[in-house]
């Protein structure tokens, strides 16, 4: 038992400070209630995809700075689709080509040896103009089950906390145990020894980057399902997935951390923005509290580590 | 509604770091001051896309607003949270764009009036031929695309005006003076230039690389109309696109609280268009003119029969319970 | 007991693969070339304007417009450079730079053109010694690290910004002078720009920090080993790459002449990439400022060329990502490393 | 053995990029067999190991598994094809934990955790984090791995290297039951006794050639160590009684007390200027923890070293070299900055401090840089990179970095590992000529023929402590091997 608290510590810290972080918002706002969260987990929901693959592809040593170009490919692509065509297929292939995008992006990787961030930062142009091409101004149209599909309660939560935890886990637990999920951890903790240990590194490379691809299309179908048209340009999601997942216990230089701890990170972020309008905070004064945080919690955790470290 | 008889207001605004979004806020805050029943001002102003703006509507419901004043990223991609707003009585009112979510008060810059207005005056100005470099917005933004439909409209009314260069300048003052040089460089003649809201810089590129300048359209920022009166041989036109359209807003929405909606759920503030080729315009631009205003701002600093503040209350920038 | 040196005889073609490896300059600035005469053929006479009478066989105006937006961009190119060095990165150059342009905007008609340089430069060496505490004490990794900064600077811009909408904006005459004045059809930044490079180049190869930067990079424990102490490096490194970056701020200021709130935002990404086709290791370790300036050079051809281009601008962003995946690849393949 | 082997490589070579670590290298094993590989530091052992289990790719040779020719492309085609090695580097994944780097190799678990039973260790966790186990742990699960996945080949590479001798014992029993059973098996190491007791055969590789065969049987070390260096080299004797004069008076370094938990415990000695003091113990005696002290790494966890009589206390390794300590890791990897020229690295120490961070004395550095290639003698062709370098001269590089700053005490920890005979010729005489010209040298080596030839005395370190202190002119061979086993002690009370 102690020693599973030990192991998952960073998270149960985060879990306790999002719980404290709802009492706060409470205290402040004495209406905040299902509402609040349901609207909460709206807000999340791009964030949380975005970040669930941004941690895996830290996870397996890498970095992708093309997140929200792809989400935004994805969005333009399921909306000028589901114009055309029913939902579901526009659905299907909007989830492929995030997949697709991710595995150019891998096999990009490992087959130019060009380092992932180099890739990734070209890459990021390319999805961003693919998503100009395929929709020039915002349009398009989402289809209305997608819409409601994420408003609302379900089980007495918010439909949109629902869909986030359950795909994610659908995805990412059975991959996480199996041994695609294991290669994963491995060749980001030491690619050499995963090598010698007979994982197939490169492919487990390219298969991480494609899981990104499906995150980000996940991501993009969320923004299509939210704002109900495709948007060509990209949000504010790489800056602010990187963050959420080195918050969440991802270590950059791969190995190290999980998807629970990110999400739960996003979920931090996102009400900290909702305490602060609560609060009516200098919208300017925001910004800087972002940071802040940021630096800040990177640097805590940087000191908690070492000092676990010297005493372990 | 509130009972103790103070309003608070939510804003939403998703861009942040230009002149004009700026000027657009401080609007809204100073008219926010001098409304006397406005006890309280929540500003949600960062850069973000429209699923961001959606959650800082809903954070805005959250804290219990009595109105949301926005500056929609998009038309129709906010309706969800409008909506859920206006169910809770809460009185939207959109500036600067339009938003398509039923019972939503608008109070809009015509976006694509702005562009027909200084496109046709170039045009015009050049006799209704020859050669033109059109510098736009950011592709694929809303405000864009607005302004890209005006364009077309008076394009299309001048057959024998041809468009040699067509960019984006991601409204980046940087990328604007770059891509003009880049144009000048390249030796191929052009008569005018439409800019959307780039200006002053690209009347320095015209001056820095000693080109014979041809007439410019910009917008009413304060650093092009200076430019306009000061710069010898600038031909030029500025089409007005007050950001103090906030500050409309916000009159507009306390306007609403108190019972005196408009008949029409649609207000356009319709672009007036300055140039400097008249006596009568450079009177007018003379008049505009604010030699201490940050030149990003637009000059027109208020809307006559909407805002109440004061210069030194929007310069001040202070809302309700500041300062 | 293996120093048995390979003596078989090698075929030309691999020697000639070799002698590029050992001068990587060579292909990065046939490329440069290579981009020049692709424009020329689209826009003939835009770089030899014999054909449209224009001054000179190469048109100075061409060449003068090319550097002296290359200028600023090398110059954060440079900052790139020395962070990479050692493995790290700086993300906040882009909005020290606009920090600094707005700060000493706004400040010149109160405090004098000096002064308000001098506080500009300042809060460029103030979040670099942020950055470089956070990178030196608390070991967060450069990317966060710079990330954060630059977003707490933005925030501080903002609220500043606030106090001074009345100020007024007037830019220092020297800065003008540099920003848009010309010298043998040349523009003056180049005053600044040469002997900033020559002190870059100076710093990098020539100087016991410009060692260590390298050391630092290449082996880490090497270098601690050597006596070494890191955390007066990192901080000595971010420190020089906040002043560098709040330097070209006050440069850009002078040209573009528009202190806007996003400024130099947009350099941000262009400077990692001009860093990145220089040759520079994002891994540490190997970098040259030579190539970052005809990386900066490149790119500026390149945005040239998409500019002028008549296609959707999706495709010109396209192109533009396709092109530096394919520079650097090709970088990557010819030297050999990574 | 009229039977088709299970394993039989010829003609293997592999060239990394300069370095011809294998030129013609050829082995065979046949069921139940146990070969010992042996060959000098560098021989290319472990490089022939990766290229039969697929860890690296040969540019020449052939493999064939029972007779088959077969391309192994990869460790795990290599598995598949009953081929499982233990490389001399542990190959768990850090940041998993046990059970999980099983799964990632398809172990069963039931016999994994038998075979950790059977190797000594009983209180194992499945999930226990690789990165928290020490390192003999490690070395006992990597072999359990291998056990697991019953292999009808196993190739240990210096698997003992790092272990206590109680788990050595475990290791050779378990290895000589499982080729009882029929298991072939390729063992690499460096100890003959362990070859000895071990191996039916044993296959010499010199310079990346296989250079013979011999059978195990009395006597065969001589034949072997002859093979392993080619024409005999006469390594040279040494008159010890000049330098032993010289231990008096202030020392250079003293070191009381000193221990660093938990491998080392309470060492103390005192090393004079003019002295080359050896160290020598198997592998994880505590000789690493006691250089790292020395040298600034890590700080004791008590006792005390001064410098000319003043105590001292090292918070990073410039305040080491501040008090004249400096230090050559025996992990060349460690100390070179490899993609950097020969004079960076050599430099390197002159721009360490921030005094030092400007403009770079170029004469003064071209001076001290060439008087420590030429004292070397570094082979300079490839100087642009160091990594371009042989072994032995990055090496020489790594030493010569002190040379050019002025050596006062200079720590040594195997400076030989790796490099040639001809080479270690050279060094020898420098290390006394260096001690002749006033400095301190405390000098550790594995290879325990070094102590006679280059150190006046050698201190003993097992466990953690000193357990003897032999003069050079007694220290042969098999007197330090008992001392470095632990042996003397007991002898000496006998
Ligand atoms: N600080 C340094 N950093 C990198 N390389 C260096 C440095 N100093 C010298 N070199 C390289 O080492 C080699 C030998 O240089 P050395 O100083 O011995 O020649 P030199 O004749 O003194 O040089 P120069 O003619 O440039 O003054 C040259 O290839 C030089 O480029
Ligand atoms: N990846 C590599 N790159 C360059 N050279 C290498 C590489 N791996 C090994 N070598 C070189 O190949 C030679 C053979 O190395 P190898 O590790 O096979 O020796 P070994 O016989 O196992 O020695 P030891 O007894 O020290 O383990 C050495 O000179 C080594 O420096
Ligand atoms: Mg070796
Ligand atoms: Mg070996």
């Amino acid at each position: 038992m102690s020693a599973w608290v030990r192991k998952n510590a960073w998270v149960l810290g985060l879990l306790v400070i999002l719980v404290l972080l709802m009492g706060l918002t409470k205290a402040i706002q004495p209406s905040f209630g299902a509402g609040g969260i349901e609207s909460l987990a709206r807000a999340a929901l791009p964030f949380a995809f975005a970040t669930a693959g941004m941690a895996i592809v830290i996870i397996v040593g890498g970095i992708d700075l093309s997140v929200a170009s792809m989400m935004a490919v994805c969005a333009v692509t399921a909306a000028v689709l589901m114009e055309r065509m029913g939902g579901v297929p526009a659905l299907l292939i909007a989830l492929g080509v995030g997949i697709a995008m991710g595995a150019i992006n891998g096999a990009l990787i490992v087959l130019t040896r060009v380092p992932d961030i180099v890739v990734t930062l070209a890459m990021l142009f390319v999805w961003e103009g693919t998503a100009l091409l395929i929709l020039e101004t915002p349009g398009g149209a989402t289809a209305d089950w997608l819409r409601e599909g994420i408003r609302g309660f379900a089980f007495g939560l918010p439909k949109a906390f629902l869909v986030t935890v359950v795909l994610i886990a659908l995805v990412w637990l059975p991959i996480r145990r199996s041994k695609l999920g294991l290669s994963i951890y491995a060749t980001g903790s030491d690619e050499l020894a995963a090598f010698r240990s007979g994982v197939a590194t490169g492919r487990t490379r390219i298969l991480a980057y494609a899981l990104c691809g499906l995150f980000c299309a996940m991501g993009g179908l969320s923004l299509a399902a939210l704002t109900g048209i495709g948007e060509p340009v990209p949000g504010p999601y790489l800056l602010a997935s990187v963050a959420a997942a080195v918050l969440g216990g991802v270590v950059l230089g791969g190995g190290k951390g999980g998807l629970l701890g990110p999400i739960v990170a996003v979920f931090i972020l996102r009400i900290i923005r909702t305490i602060l309008t609560l609060m009516a905070v200098d919208p300017n004064v925001t910004t800087i509290v972002e940071g802040t945080i940021m630096v800040g919690v990177v640097i805590f955790g940087a000191l908690v580590t070492t000092r676990g470290r010297r005493t372990a | 509604a509130d009972a103790h008889g103070g309003y608070t207001i939510g804003v939403s605004n998703t861009v942040q770091g230009n002149g004009w979004r700026e000027e657009m806020i401080c609007a809204m805050r100073a008219q926010a001051l001098v409304e006397g029943d406005v006890t309280g001002l929540i500003v949600a102003h960062r850069n973000t896309d429209s699923a961001g703006q959606l959650e800082d509507i809903n954070n805005l419901i959250e804290a219990g607003v009595d109105a949301i004043v926005l500056n929609p990223s998009n038309p129709d991609a906010l309706n969800s949270a409008l909506e859920t707003a206006m169910e809770q009585g809460i009185v939207v009112v959109a500036v600067d764009a339009g938003v398509t979510a039923d019972g939503a008060y608008i109070l809009s810059n015509n976006q694509e009036e702005y562009a027909y207005l200084g496109a046709r005056w170039l045009f015009e100005q050049l006799g209704g031929e020859g050669d033109v470099v059109y510098m736009r917005g950011i592709a694929g933004v809303s405000a864009d695309t607005d302004r890209d439909n005006g364009f077309q409209r008076a394009l299309a009314e001048y057959p024998n005006i041809n468009v040699v260069h067509e960019v984006f300048t991601g409204w980046q003052q940087d990328q604007g003076k770059q891509q003009m040089f880049d144009f000048l460089a390249t030796g191929i003649p052009f008569d005018g230039v439409w800019t959307s809201g780039i200006d002053n810089v690209i009347v320095d590129a015209f001056l820095e690389s000693g080109a014979p300048l041809v007439p410019i359209v910009g917008a009413d920022n304060a650093g092009f109309v200076s430019m306009l009166t000061e710069v010898d041989g600038l031909e030029g036109a500025a089409v007005t696109n007050p950001g103090s359209v906030g500050g409309a807003g916000i009159a507009l929405a306390v306007d609403i609280l108190n019972g005196n909606a408009p008949d029409s759920n649609t207000v356009l503030v319709d672009p007036v268009l300055w140039e400097n080729t008249t006596e009568e315009g450079r009177a007018t631009i003379e008049a505009a003119q604010n030699p201490n205003l940050d030149p990003e701002w637009p000059v027109s600093v208020e809307i006559p029969g909407w805002t109440d503040y004061t210069m030194e209350q929007i310069i001040a920038c202070e809302g309700p319970g500041e300062g | 007991m293996t120093d048995a040196t390979d003596t078989r005889p090698v075929p030309a073609l691999t020697r000639f693969g070799r002698w590029l490896a050992d001068n990587p300059m060579v292909p990065l600035i046939v490329f440069l070339f290579l981009l020049i005469a692709a424009l020329e053929v689209m826009r003939p006479g835009i770089v030899m304007p014999v054909r449209t009478g224009r001054d000179g066989f190469i048109s100075t105006f061409w060449v003068s417009n090319l550097v002296k937006f290359a200028i600023p961009l090398a110059m954060l190119a440079a900052c790139q450079v020395l962070t990479m060095l050692t493995a790290g990165i700086d993300l906040s150059v882009g909005i020290v730079a606009t920090v600094a342009a707005f700060v000493c905007a706004t400040m010149t008609s109160t405090i004098g053109p000096v002064p308000a340089c001098l506080v500009a430069i300042s809060c460029g060496l103030v979040v670099g010694i942020v950055n470089g505490l956070g990178v030196a004490f608390a070991r967060v990794h450069p990317l966060i690290m710079t990330l954060g900064t630059g977003l707490i600077a933005t925030g501080c811009l903002q609220v500043y910004q606030r106090l001074v909408i009345s100020v007024g904006v007037e830019i220092p005459a020297f800065l003008e002078w540099l920003g848009i004045g010309q010298t043998w059809g040349m523009p003056n930044a180049l005053f600044v720009f040469v002997p900033f490079a020559a002190f870059i180049l100076w710093l990098m190869r020539f100087t016991g920090f410009g060692r260590i930067l390298f050391a630092l990079g290449s082996n880490e424990n090497a270098a601690k080993l050597s006596g070494v102490r890191s955390w007066q490096v990192f901080l000595a490194l971010y420190a020089l790459s906040g002043v560098i970056a709040a330097l070209t701020g006050l440069l850009y200021l002078g040209m573009i002449r528009q202190p806007s709130l996003s400024l130099a935002n947009p350099l941000l990404l262009p400077s990692v990439a001009a860093a990145v086709i220089g040759g520079t290791s994002i891994f540490g370790g190997r970098g040259s400022f030579a190539g970052a300036i005809v990386g900066a050079l490149i790119l500026r051809v390149l945005n040239t060329m998409l500019t002028l281009l008549q296609m959707p601008e999706g495709a010109r962003i396209v192109l533009f990502g396709l092109i530096i995946l394919a520079v650097t690849a090709l970088y990557v393949r010819i030297t050999g490393s990574r | 053995m009229t039977t088709t082997p299970l394993l039989d490589a010829t003609g293997v070579a592999k060239s990394f990029g300069a370095v011809r670590a294998l030129t013609d290298a050829r082995l065979t094993v046949g069921s139940g067999e146990i070969v010992a590989l042996m060959g000098a530091n560098g021989a290319g052992k472990s490089t022939f190991v990766k290229i039969l289990t697929g860890a690296l790719k040969p540019d020449a040779g052939r493999v064939l598994i029972r007779g088959q020719d077969v391309r192994v492309g990869s460790p795990a085609e290599a598995r598949r094809s009953g081929l499982v090695p233990v490389y001399q580097e542990p190959s768990l994944i850090p940041d998993l934990d046990v059970a999980d780097n099983l799964r990632l190799g398809d172990t069963p678990v039931g016999p994994f955790r038998e075979w950790v039973a059977a190797l000594g260790i009983d209180d194992l966790r499945l999930d226990r984090m690789i990165a928290d186990l020490p390192l003999a742990t490690l070395r006992i699960l990597d072999l359990a791995r291998a056990l697991a996945q019953k292999p009808d080949v196993l190739l240990l590479d210096e698997m003992t290297a790092a272990l206590p001798t109680n788990l050595v014992d475990k290791v050779l029993h378990v290895v000589r039951e499982q080729a009882g059973a029929g298991m072939g098996v390729i063992y690499v190491s460096h100890r003959f006794t362990e070859i000895s007791h071990l191996c039916n055969r044993a296959t010499v590789l010199r310079d990346g050639r296989t250079v013979g065969d011999l059978d195990i049987e009395p006597g065969v070390e001589e034949r072997a160590v002859e093979l392993m260096l080619g024409a005999k080299i006469d390594l040279g004797r040494r008159d010890t009684s000049a330098a032993a004069a010289a231990r008096s008076g202030t020392p250079r370094l003293g070191v009381k007390g000193l221990a660093a938990a938990p491998k080392l415990a309470d060492v103390s000695f005192d090393l004079h200027a003019g002295e080359v003091l050896g160290i020598v113990a198997l592998e994880g005696q505590g000789q690493d923890e006691l250089f790292d002290v020395l040298a600034g790494f890590d700080r004791p966890s008590a006792g005390t070293i001064s410098v000319d009589g003043t105590p001292v206390s090292f918070g990073h390794p410039a305040d080491a070299i501040a008090a004249g300590l400096t230090f050559v890791p025996g992990n060349r990897a460690e100390a070179l900055l490899s993609e950097r020229s020969v004079r960076e690295n050599i430099a390197l120490p002159f721009s360490a401090r921030v005094a030092n961070w400007g403009p770079i004395r170029r004469k003064h550095e071209a001076d001290r840089v060439g008087y420590a290639i030429e004292k070397l003698q570094i082979d300079t062709r490839a100087q642009g990179e160091v990594q371009r370098l042989s072994g032995g001269n990055q090496q020489k590089v790594t030493i010569g970095r002190w040379l050019a700053t002025g050596v006062q005490t200079l720590l040594l920890f195997d400076p030989t590992r790796g490099i040639d005979v001809r080479t270690k010729r050279q060094i020898y005489p420098l290390v006394r000529e260096l001690a002749e010209n006033g400095a301190a040298v405390l000098f550790y080596t594995s290879e325990l023929e070094e102590v006679a030839l280059a150190c006046d005395r050698a201190l003993v370190l097992f466990n953690g402590r000193i357990v003897d202190v032999i003069d050079a002119a007694d220290a042969d061979e098999p007197t330090l091997m008992r001392a470095v086993h632990g042996l003397t002690s007991a002898e000496g009370a006998a």
